[in-house]
C-alpha cells in the first residue's frame, strides 16, 4: 500500500461513512452538516483522479454554494420550534432491501467486467486544457450553459420573492 | 399667556363647580382640582380648545395625601385608614406658552382615576408609574402593569406612607 | 477531570512552577464582563477610557460572559437585576473573578436604609473577591482594587494549605 | 524548495510534509497571531491616545502569550441545549479552512507550503470550509446572537465573495497564471513591475492598466476585508447587537481556536492583496543579494519583503477598524451587490477588451 | 514524492491536529464545574425564550441562491480566462457572451430588487388623532396578565 | 486488490449512489430528497472523472463533471426555490403530502 | 415576501453592551425586522422618591446626583432651584453665574458622553476615547473646585458648597481653547463620515407633533426642528444674559428628526455651551457664595413645579411640602423617562442594527429613568 | 448620479477619517501610568473619611448631617473628676467616645457630614486606595480608646448613674405627680432648642 492508497481509502471512508450518516440521519441539519464531510471527500478523490480543477470549482460550488444554500432552505422551511426537525423516512425496509439488491448488481457487474484501463498520463494542466477545450470544441455548450444559469437564476429568484 | 384664574373662568362655562374647583390658598401657584372620572374630559377639553391649546403634558405625579388616619394593624404595623390620594397633572402649551396645575383626589381605598393616556401619549408611563408606586388605577388605560417594580412584586406599593418591606423577595434578603 | 480540579496535598518544585505560569497567565489576563449598572460604571468606562486605560492590565472587555474572567459589578444591584446578576456570573467559565465597585455594591451604599428595591451588597447573590470603596471610586481605586485581586490570584494555589509565601 | 531540503534531511516524503505542513504554523502563524494581537492592541491605543497593555512584559510584549496560557486554563462550557458533536467541530473547521489557505501562500521563493496551479481559487475554495464551520457553530450553539450572526456572517461572506472572484479573474486575464507563486514571480522585482501599476508590461497597455489595477486592487482589499469580518465589515460579531456573533457561546480553548483562525486570516487575506497586485514576496528595489552576489540571501529578502507588505496591510485593516463605524446588515449588502460586483464586473470586460484589441 | 495536493492535504491534517491536540491540552488543566445555570443558554442575562431557530429572512435565501449562480459562472469561465488570449477575438468573444448573460441576470435581479436586502419603507410615528373619550361608553380597568 | 484502480472508485460510485436514491426513495422531507439527488449527482461525477481517468477519453469526462455541477447548482437554486414556495402556500414540505397542486 | 410570520423574541439587555446600563429591550422580530419593542425598566429603582421623603432637604442633594449621573450638576442646580423658589431665596449673583458655568460645563461633559458612546454604538471606537478624553478634563475642573468627579454635591440650596478654585478660570479658558480643535476632529472622524451618515440619516424619524405629544424635551425635540429650550423658552437663573442660540435639526443628511439631527444638534448645542461658559466668565462678579444658604431649610407648605433644561431635557421637581423639614412627595420628571418612551414607536419598521442608533441617538441614562 | 458621488463621498470621508486616526498615532499618550505614577489629586479632593479623635468632643452633628447615617457614635458622660482635654480650636469635651465607627462601605463621600463639625476634626482625605478582601474591613473604628478603656468608660459612668440614681431616688419619688407632668412640656422646649441653635445635644 503506498501512501496514494491510503489517502484514497481515508477520503473513501470519509464520503462514505458521511454520505451515510446523511441518509440515516433524522436531524435535518445535521444531514445537511454531513454533507460538507461527504462533499469534502468526493473533491479529495476528484483529486486523486487528477481533476484538480474540478475538484476546486467542487469546493467552491457543492461546500461554499449548494451546502449553504440547503442550509438557508432548511433554516427557512423548517419550524424548529415546536418539534425537533426531524424527517420521517418511509417505507425504510422494502426500500433498503430493493434498493441493496440494487446495489449488488451494480457492484457485481462493476466487479466482474474486465474495464479496458488505459491509464492517461495526468495532463499537467488541466484547467488550460480545460479551457481550451470550452473555447474550441464546447463553446456553443458554454454559451447554453450561460443561458441556462440565466434562466435559473431569474426563475428562482421570482419564485423566491413571490 | 392665561393665567390659571383666566382658565378656570372659561372652564366654568364648560363643567360645573362640582367637576372643577379652582385652589388659591397654598402658596407659590394655583390650580384646579377636578372629579376623578371627569379628569379626562377636561384634559381634552383643554388640549383641544382654541385658546388653551395645551399640547403637552409635561408632568403626571401620583401623591399620598397621607390625611388618613393612622391605625394599628394586628401585625402592630402602622398603616392609614381613609383618606386620599391624589394625581397632578402639570400641563403646557408650547405655542401658547402657559402653564395650568390640575388636581384629583380619590379615594384610598379604591383608588380610581380616568386615564388620559389617549390625550397625552405620555401619560402612558407617568399613570403606570403612579400605578406602580401608589397603586392608583387609571380607568381605560391600555396596559396598566407595573413599571419600575418587578412584575410579580407584591409586596404593595411602596410609595404609600404605610408601606411595608417584604423580608424575602425570592430568596433574597431585603433588609440591610 | 483536570489539573485546576485538583488538589495536592504537598508542595513540590514542579507544581510551584506551573502555579506561578498559571497564576501569572491569569492575573495578566483578566477579560472583563463589559456590563454596567449604574454611576459607578460611569468611572468604570472612564478607567478603560484614555486616561486610565485598562488595557495597560491586560483588561478588555468582552460582551459575553463566556469568554471573561472577571465580573465588575459596577453599581447599585436591585433586586430586579440580582438574579440577572447571579444567572451571568454563573454563566462565566472557572476559574472567575468579581470585583464589587463602588458603595452600592458593597453594601447598598446610599440607599441600604430606604432602599425597598435596592440589594444590600452584593455578596448576598454572588462571591465577591475585591470590595473597592467609593461612590463612585476613583478610577485610581479601581485599579487599585484590580491590583489587590492580581495579588489574590497570584496567591492561589493548587496546594492545599500552601505554606504562606 | 524547502520540501526538497527537508525530503533530503529526513529521507521520508510524509515526514517532509509534515513537518512543512507544520512550519508555518509555528515558524509564522502562532508567532504572527501572538504578535497581530498585540499589534492590534497597541496600535488600537496609541490612535486612541493610550498605551495598550504595559504591564506584562517590556510593554505587554507578553500580553498575548498571558492571554493564551489563561484561555487553556479556563473552563469549556457546552450548555445544555448545545448540540455537542457540531458544537465541537466548528472550530476545528473553522481554523482548518483559515490555516489551508497558508498551503498555497508564498512567503518567498523557497518557503511555499505547496506549489498548486489552483493557488488563487483554491484559497478561494477553502473559505467555503469557514463559511460551513461557521454556520455549523452558530446553529450548534443554539443561540439567538449565535445563530443570527452566523447566518449574516455566512451570507456576508459568500456575497463578498463574488467580487473578490470577480477581481481574481481579472488577474487572471492579465497574467495568464492561476498559480500565486508564478504570478509573483511574473511581477518581477522593482515596483513598477507590479500588478497594481499595470504589470511587467509596457506602452500604451501599462497606461490603461494602472487605473484598472488600482480600482481592482481596492476592490479586492475591500472584500477580502469583508470576508474576514473585520470593520466596517464586522456585523457578524457586532458586540452592539449580537453580543459577539457566532461565537457568543464559546469559551476557553475553543474560543481561542476562533480567535487564531480570525488573525490567521487576517494575514492570509493581507497576503493575497499583496501577492495579487503588490509583488508578492518581490522586492520593490531589486534584491541585495542580486547585487552582492550573495545568492542565499534572496529567499531571506524575499521573506523580509513578503512579511513586511503583509503586515502592513494587517496595519491598514486595523487602522480602518478603529476609524470607521460599521456598516449595517443592508448597506453591507447593497455596497457588496451594487458597487464592488458592477464595478468589478466593468473592469473585468474593459480588461478583456484592452488585452485582445491592443 | 508527494504532490503538491498531498502537502496541501497534509497541511489541512496539521491543522486538524493541531486544534483537537489544543483542546485536549486544555482538557488536561482547565476545570469542570459545571451548574444548571451555567449551562443555559446565553442571552444577555435573561432566561432565554423560546428556540433560536425561527423564522429569518428570506433574503438570506436570495442572496445565497445569486451567489451560487453567480459563484458558478465566475467558475466557468476561469478556464476561460486563462486561455482565451490565444484564441484571439473568437476566444473573447466567447466569454464576452457568458459575461454579458451574466450581467444580464444581475441587471434582471437589480431592477427587480432583489439586490435589495428587505428594508421596509419607515413610516415616521404620525400622530392618528384619536376618538375622544366621550365616544367610549364606559370607564373600566384594562386589566393586563 | 488493495492497489486502487478504476473499480474503487466504481465501487464508491455505486455506494454513493445507492445512498443517494435511497434518501430519495424514503425521505419524506423535500430538502432531504434534494440532498439524495446532489449525492447521485456526485456518484456520477466520480463515474464521469474516473473513466476520464483511466479511459480514453481525455479531458472531456472532467469537463463534462464541470457542466454536471454547473447544472447541479442551477437544479438547487431552481428546486430549493420551489420548495420554499411550496412551503410558503402549504406549510409543509412533505413530498408525500403536497398533493394539493393538483387542484 | 411573507413568509408566514412568526416573531422571534430577542432580549436586548438588561446586559448588553450597547442598551447605555440595565435597560432591556424586548425586540419583537420577523426575521431582521422590528415588530415591535417593549423597554422593560425598573432594573435600577433605586427607590429615589422614598428616600427624598426620609430626607432634610439638604440631604435629598446627594440622591439628586444619582439621578442623572452623567450631569449630576444640573439635577442639583434643578433641585437647589426649586426649592429656593419655594422658599423665596434670592441667591447672590456671583453663584448664579458658577452654577451655569458648571452647567453648561456638566452639558458638554454629558454630551461628550452621549456621543463617544453612540460613535460606540455605530461601531467606531475611536470618537469614544476622544470624548472621554476630552470629558475627562471638565472632570479635573469639577474636582479642584468641588473635589468629587462625578458626583458633586456642590449646588446647595441658597448657595455653592465651594467657591471656586483660583487656577479653575485660566484652566477653564486653556480648556475650552483646546475643545474646539478637537470638537472639529470629532466632526472629521464622525459626524461627516458617509457610513455614520448611512446609517444614522432617515433613520428613527421623529416629526415634531408626536415627539411634543410623547412630551419628549431636549436635543431630542430640537433634533425634530422644535426650537424648545427651557433656558429661553421659561429663563431660569441668569441665562437670559447670556446670547446663544438653540440648534434644532433641519435634517441637513436626511430628514429633520432622524437620529443624525439629534447627533448633531448635540454637537452644536457644544459650541453653545462653550460660548455661554465664555460670556460667564468674563462677566462673573466677585461675591460670597454661601451667604444666602439657609441655616435651617424648611420651606412652607405648598407644592411646586420646577424645571430646568439638562442635557437630556426639561428635568421637573415636583415637591409638595407639608412645612415639616422633610418634603412630604418629591417627584422627578425625567427626561430620559419620558423620552425613553417613544421608542417602541420610532423602531418599528427597523431593523436590530437600528435600534442601537436609535436608542443611542435618545441618549437615556438608566439612572433618571428608573430612579 | 448621486450613486458615484456617495461612492466618492464614502471614500474621501473614511481617508480624512484615516488622516486622523493616522495623526493620534503620533501624538503622545495622555495616560497615567497609575501604580507607577500617581496623580497629585487637588486639595479639595473627596475621598475617605478620617476622624481626629483629639478634637472630636462627640457632638453627633455629623452623624445627624449624614443623609447615609452611616456614622455610628456612642458616647458616654464624663463623671466628675476626669479631664478630657480640650480641642484645638479650645472647646472643652466633655464627653467619651467610645464608638465611632463609619461603614466606609455605605458612605457616598457627600461631604455633609464635614461641614457642620464644630471643631472641624471630621475631614475627607486624598486616600483612595483602600480596597478589601473582607466586607468588614471597610467599618472603620476611629476609637483612640482601647475595647478595655471603652468598657471601663462605660461602667464608670454606669455605676456613677446608679449611685446619682439612688441619691435622687427619694427625691424623685417625693416629686413623682409633678414630674409626669412636666415631661411633655420639657420635650417642647428642648425642641424649640434644636431648632434655633445647633447645640450639641446630650446623649444618654
Ligand atoms: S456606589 Fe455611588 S456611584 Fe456607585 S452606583 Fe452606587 S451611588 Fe452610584
Ligand atoms: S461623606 Fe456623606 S455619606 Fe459619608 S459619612 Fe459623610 S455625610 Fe455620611
Ligand atoms: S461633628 Fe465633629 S465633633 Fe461632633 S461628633 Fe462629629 S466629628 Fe465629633
Amino acid at each position: 500500500m503506498t501512501t496514494y492508497d491510503i489517502i484514497f481509502y481515508l477520503f473513501a471512508a470519509v464520503t462514505l461513512l458521511s454520505a451515510f450518516f446523511v441518509v440515516t440521519n433524522r436531524n435535518i441539519v445535521h444531514s445537511a452538516f454531513y454533507l460538507l464531510f461527504t462533499f469534502f471527500g468526493v473533491a479529495g478523490i476528484y483529486v486523486m483522479l487528477g481533476a484538480d480543477f474540478v475538484a476546486i470549482v467542487q469546493l467552491i460550488v457543492y461546500v461554499g454554494g449548494i451546502l449553504i444554500l440547503l442550509l438557508f432552505g432548511v433554516m427557512l422551511t423548517n419550524k424548529i420550534t415546536n418539534i425537533e426537525i426531524k424527517t420521517d423516512s418511509i417505507n425504510a425496509l422494502p426500500a433498503s432491501i430493493v434498493l441493496g439488491l440494487f446495489t449488488g448488481a451494480l457492484g457485481a457487474a462493476v466487479l466482474n467486467t474486465n474495464w479496458k484501463v488505459v491509464e492517461s498520463p495526468a495532463p499537467e494542466a488541466t484547467t488550460t486544457a480545460l479551457g481550451n477545450l470550452l473555447i474550441n470544441e464546447y463553446a456553443l455548450i458554454f454559451e447554453l450553459l450561460g443561458i441556462v444559469l440565466l434562466i435559473a437564476m431569474i426563475g428562482a429568484a421570482s419564485m423566491a420573492r413571490k | 399667556m392665561k393665567t390659571a384664574e383666566e382658565i378656570f373662568e372659561s372652564l366654568k362655562t364648560k363643567f360645573s363647580e362640582a367637576v372643577i374647583t379652582l385652589i388659591t390658598d397654598k402658596p407659590v401657584e394655583a390650580f384646579i382640582e377636578a372629579a376623578p372620572m371627569e379628569i379626562d374630559k377636561v384634559c381634552l377639553y383643554l388640549r383641544d380648545e382654541e385658546g388653551f391649546e395645551f399640547n403637552s403634558l409635561m408632568n403626571l405625579s401620583g401623591v399620598d395625601d397621607a390625611n388618613g388616619e393612622k391605625v394599628k394593624d394586628e401585625n402592630d404595623n402602622e398603616i392609614i385608614k381613609g383618606g386620599t390620594l391624589s394625581v397632578y397633572y402639570h400641563l403646557e402649551s408650547t405655542n401658547l406658552k402657559h402653564k395650568i396645575t390640575l388636581k384629583v383626589s380619590t379615594d384610598r381605598e379604591n383608588p380610581e382615576v380616568a386615564s388620559v393616556e389617549e390625550i397625552w401619549r405620555t401619560a402612558d408611563w407617568h399613570e403606570r408609574e403612579a400605578y406602580d408606586m401608589f397603586g392608583i388605577k387609571f380607568l381605560n388605560h391600555h396596559n396598566l402593569i407595573r413599571i419600575l417594580m418587578p412584575y410579580d412584586w407584591d409586596a404593595g406599593h411602596p410609595l404609600r406612607k404605610d408601606y411595608q418591606n417584604p423580608e424575602f423577595y425570592k430568596g433574597m434578603k431585603v433588609p440591610y | 477531570m483536570g489539573l485546576l480540579d485538583k488538589q495536592f496535598t504537598d508542595e513540590n518544585i514542579i507544581i510551584t512552577k506551573v502555579d506561578d505560569l498559571l497564576n501569572w497567565a491569569r492575573l495578566s489576563s483578566l477579560w472583563q464582563m463589559g456590563f454596567g449598572l449604574a454611576c459607578c460604571a460611569i468611572e468604570m468606562m472612564a478607567t478603560s477610557a484614555s486616561h486610565y486605560d485598562f488595557d495597560r492590565f491586560g483588561v478588555i472587555p468582552r460582551p459575553s460572559p463566556r469568554q471573561s474572567d472577571v465580573i465588575i459589578i459596577s453599581g447599585t444591584v436591585t433586586l430586579k437585576m440580582a438574579l440577572r446578576i447571579k444567572r451571568l456570573y454563573e454563566q462565566m467559565p472557572d476559574p472567575k473573578y468579581v470585583i464589587s465597585m463602588g458603595s452600592c455594591s458593597n453594601s447598598g451604599g446610599p440607599y441600604w436604609e430606604h432602599g425597598y428595591h435596592v440589594l444590600k451588597g452584593v455578596d448576598r447573590v454572588i462571591p465577591v473577591d475585591v470590595y473597592v470603596p467609593g461612590c463612585p471610586p476613583r478610577p485610581e481605586a479601581l485599579l487599585e482594587g484590580l491590583l489587590k485581586l492580581q495579588e489574590k490570584i497570584r496567591n492561589e494555589s493548587l496546594v492545599i494549605n500552601k505554606k504562606s509565601a | 524548495m524547502i520540501y526538497d531540503w527537508l525530503f533530503r534531511l529526513t529521507g521520508s516524503e510524509t515526514a517532509a510534509a509534515i513537518i512543512q505542513s507544520l512550519l508555518p504554523l509555528f515558524l509564522f502563524i502562532l508567532p504572527f497571531a501572538l504578535f497581530a494581537v498585540l499589534l492590534e492592541r497597541k496600535v488600537s491605543a496609541h490612535m486612541q491616545d493610550r498605551l495598550g497593555p504595559m504591564r506584562v512584559g517590556y510593554h505587554g510584549i507578553l500580553q498575548t502569550v498571558a492571554d493564551i496560557i489563561k484561555l487553556v486554563q479556563k473552563e469549556d462550557i457546552v450548555a445544555k441545549d448545545n448540540d455537542r458533536l457540531f458544537f465541537d467541530l466548528s472550530p476545528v473547521i473553522v481554523f482548518t479552512g483559515s490555516y489551508a489557505a497558508f498551503a498555497v501562500i508564498p512567503f518567498s521563493g523557497i518557503f511555499l507550503g505547496s506549489n498548486i496551479d489552483l493557488g488563487l481559487i483554491y484559497i478561494v475554495a477553502v473559505t467555503g470550509l469557514v463559511v460551513a464551520g461557521i454556520l455549523m457553530g452558530g446553529w450548534a450553539s443554539n443561540n439567538k446572537y449565535s445563530l443570527l450572526g452566523a447566518m449574516r456572517a455566512a451570507a456576508q461572506i459568500i456575497s463578498y465573495e463574488i467580487p473578490t472572484l470577480l477581481i481574481i479573474l481579472v488577474v487572471i486575464m492579465v497574467s495568464g497564471t492561476l498559480n500565486l507563486y508564478t504570478l509573483s514571480e511574473w511581477q518581477t522585482s522593482y515596483f513598477w513591475n507590479w500588478l497594481i501599476l499595470g504589470g511587467p508590461v509596457f506602452g500604451i497597455e501599462k497606461l490603461l492598466f494602472i487605473p484598472l489595477m488600482m480600482m481592482s486592487a481596492l476592490i479586492i482589499f475591500t472584500s477580502t476585508l469583508a470576508e474576514v469580518n473585520r470593520t466596517p465589515f464586522d456585523i457578524p460579531e457586532a458586540e452592539s447587537e449580537l453580543v459577539s456573533g457566532y461565537h457568543t457561546e464559546y469559551s476557553g480553548m475553543k474560543f481561542a481556536m476562533f480567535f487564531l483562525a480570525e488573525y490567521a486570516n487576517m494575514f492570509a487575506v493581507a497576503a493575497i492583496v499583496s501577492a495579487l497586485f503588490f509583488g508578492g514576496f518581490q522586492s520593490p528595489f531589486g534584491y541585495l543579494g542580486d547585487l552582492f552576489n550573495l545568492p542565499w540571501l534572496i529567499p531571506i529578502e524575499q521573506f523580509f519583503w513578503f512579511t513586511v507588505k503583509g503586515i502592513f496591510f494587517v496595519f491598514v485593516q486595523m487602522w480602518l477598524r478603529w476609524t470607521l463605524p460599521r456598516f449595517r446588515v443592508d448597506q453591507l449588502m447593497t455596497f457588496c451587490w451594487k458597487y464592488l460586483i458592477p464595478f468589478a464586473f466593468v473592469i473585468l470586460i474593459i480588461v478583456g477588451l484592452i488585452t485582445v484589441l491592443v | 514524492m508527494l504532490t503538491e495536493f498531498g502537502k496541501v492535504f497534509a497541511f489541512m491534517l496539521t491543522a486538524v491536529l493541531f486544534v483537537v491536540m489544543a483542546v485536549f491540552a486544555s482538557k488536561l488543566i482547565r476545570p469542570a464545574r459545571p451548574t444548571t445555570e451555567k449551562l443555559k443558554t446565553y442571552e444577555c442575562g435573561e432566561n432565554p425564550e423560546g428556540s433560536p431557530w425561527v423564522k429569518f429572512n428570506i433574503r438570506f435565501y436570495v442572496v445565497a441562491l445569486i451567489f451560487l449562480i453567480f459563484d458558478v459562472e465566475v467558475v466557468l469561465l476561469i478556464p476561460w480566462a486563462l486561455v482565451y488570449k490565444g484564441s484571439g477575438i473568437i476566444g473573447f468573444l466567447v466569454g464576452a457572451i457568458f459575461l454579458i448573460l451574466l450581467g444580464l441576470g444581475m441587471a434582471y435581479e437589480w431592477r427587480k430588487g432583489d439586490l435589495e436586502w428587505a428594508r421596509p419603507k419607515i413610516i415616521p410615528p404620525v400622530l392618528k388623532k384619536e376618538e375622544p373619550p366621550e365616544e367610549k361608553s364606559q370607564k373600566e380597568l384594562i386589566i393586563v396578565e | 486488490m488493495l492497489h486502487v484502480g478504476l473499480t474503487h472508485f466504481l465501487v464508491i460510485s455505486i455506494a454513493l449512489f445507492s445512498l443517494g436514491l435511497y434518501a430519495v426513495v424514503t425521505r419524506k422531507n423535500a430538502v432531504m430528497v434534494l440532498m439524495g439527488i446532489e449525492l447521485i449527482l456526485n456518484s456520477a461525477n466520480i463515474n464521469f472523472i474516473a473513466f476520464s481517468k483511466f479511459g480514453n477519453f481525455g479531458l472531456q469526462g472532467q469537463l463534462i463533471a464541470l457542466f454536471v455541477i454547473v447544472l447541479a447548482a442551477a437544479e438547487a437554486a431552481v428546486a430549493l426555490a420551489i420548495v420554499l414556495n411550496i412551503y410558503k402556500t402549504l406549510a409543509n414540505i412533505n413530498v408525500d403530502e403536497i398533493d394539493s397542486l393538483r387542484d | 415576501m411573507a413568509l408566514k410570520t412568526e416573531e422571534m423574541v430577542l432580549n436586548m439587555g438588561p446586559q448588553h453592551p450597547s442598551t447605555h446600563g440595565v435597560l432591556r429591550l424586548e425586540l419583537k422580530l420577523e426575521g431582521e425586522i422590528i415588530n415591535d419593542v417593549i423597554p422593560h425598566i425598573g432594573y435600577l429603582h433605586r427607590c429615589f422618591e422614598k428616600h427624598a421623603e426620609a430626607m432634610t432637604y439638604p440631604q435629598v442633594i446627594p440622591y439628586t446626583d444619582r439621578l442623572d449621573y452623567l450631569a449630576s450638576m444640573y439635577n442639583e442646580f434643578g433641585y437647589a432651584l426649586a426649592i429656593e423658589r419655594l422658599m423665596g431665596i434670592e441667591v447672590p449673583e456671583r453663584v448664579e453665574y458658577i452654577r451655569v458655568i458648571m452647567g453648561e460645563f456638566q452639558r458638554i461633559a454629558s454630551h461628550l458622553v452621549a456621543l463617544g458612546t453612540y460613535g460606540a454604538d455605530i461601531g467606531a471606537f475611536t470618537p469614544f476615547l476622544f470624548c472621554f478624553r476630552d470629558r475627562e478634563r471638565i472632570l479635573h475642573l469639577f474636582e479642584i473646585t468641588c473635589g468629587a468627579r462625578l458626583l458633586y454635591n456642590y449646588i446647595w440650596i441658597g448657595g455653592l458648597s465651594h467657591d471656586l478654585h483660583p487656577d479653575f478660570i485660566r484652566k477653564s479658558k486653556e480648556f475650552i481653547k483646546d475643545f474646539r480643535p478637537n470638537l472639529k476632529e470629532l466632526n472629521e472622524l464622525l459626524t461627516y463620515n458617509q457610513i455614520f451618515i448611512d446609517r444614522t440619516a432617515n433613520v428613527g424619524i421623529l416629526p415634531a407633533e408626536t415627539a411634543i405629544n410623547y412630551g419628549i424635551s431636549g436635543p431630542s425635540l430640537r433634533g425634530s426642528g422644535v426650537k424648545w429650550d427651557i433656558r429661553r423658552n421659561d429663563p431660569y437663573s441668569i441665562y437670559d444674559k447670556f446670547d446663544f442660540e438653540i440648534p434644532v435639526g433641519t435634517g441637513e443628511k436626511g430628514t429633520a428628526g432622524d437620529c443624525w439631527d439629534r447627533y448633531y444638534v448635540r454637537i452644536r448645542e457644544m459650541e453653545e455651551s462653550l460660548k455661554i461658559i465664555e460670556q460667564a466668565i468674563e462677566q462673573i462678579p466677585q461675591g460670597d457664595v454661601s451667604s444666602a444658604i439657609p441655616r435651617r431649610v424648611k420651606p412652607p407648605a405648598g407644592q411646586i413645579y420646577s424645571r430646568v433644561e439638562t442635557p437630556r431635557g426639561e428635568l421637573g421637581y415636583f415637591i409638595i411640602s407639608d412645612g415639616s423639614v422633610n418634603p412630604q412627595r418629591v417627584k422627578v420628571r425625567a427626561p430620559s423617562f419620558v423620552n425613553l418612551e417613544v421608542i417602541g414607536e420610532l423602531c418599528k419598521g427597523h431593523m436590530v442594527a437600528d435600534v442601537i442608533a436609535i436608542l443611542g441617538s435618545i441618549d437615556i441614562v438608566l439612572g433618571e429613568i428608573d430612579r | 448620479m448621486t450613486y458615484f458621488l456617495k461612492f466618492w463621498q464614502g471614500l474621501g470621508t473614511i481617508l480624512i477619517g484615516m488622516k486622523v486616526t493616522f495623526r493620534h498615532l503620533f501624538i503622545p499618550a495622555v495616560t497615567i501610568q497609575y501604580p507607577s505614577v500617581k496623580p497629585e489629586l487637588p486639595e479639595r479632593e473627596r475621598n475617605r473619611l478620617y476622624v481626629n479623635m483629639d478634637d472630636c468632643i462627640g457632638c453627633l452633628q455629623c452623624a445627624r448631617a449624614c443623609p447615609v447615617d452611616c456614622i455610628e457614635i456612642e458616647t458616654v458622660k464624663s463623671i466628675p473628676g476626669e479631664d478630657l482635654g480640650k480641642t484645638s480650636n479650645g472647646k472643652k469635651k466633655a464627653l467619651w467616645v467610645t464608638k465611632f465607627d463609619i461603614d466606609i462601605a455605605k458612605c457616598c463621600y457627600c461631604q455633609l457630614c464635614v461641614f457642620p463639625c464644630p471643631t472641624e476634626c471630621i475631614y475627607m482625605t486624598d486616600v483612595y486606595e483602600f480596597s478589601e478582601y473582607e466586607r468588614e474591613n471597610l467599618i472603620f473604628d476611629f476609637v483612640t480608646l482601647t475595647p478595655d478603656e471603652r468598657q471601663e468608660k462605660k461602667k464608670n459612668y454606669e455605676e456613677f448613674l446608679i449611685k446619682k440614681e439612688a441619691e435622687k431616688a427619694e427625691a424623685a419619688r417625693k416629686k413623682a405627680e409633678e414630674a409626669a407632668q412636666k415631661k411633655p412640656e420639657n420635650n417642647k422646649e428642648e425642641d424649640k432648642l434644636n431648632d434655633k441653635d445647633d447645640k450639641p445635644k446630650e446623649q444618654e
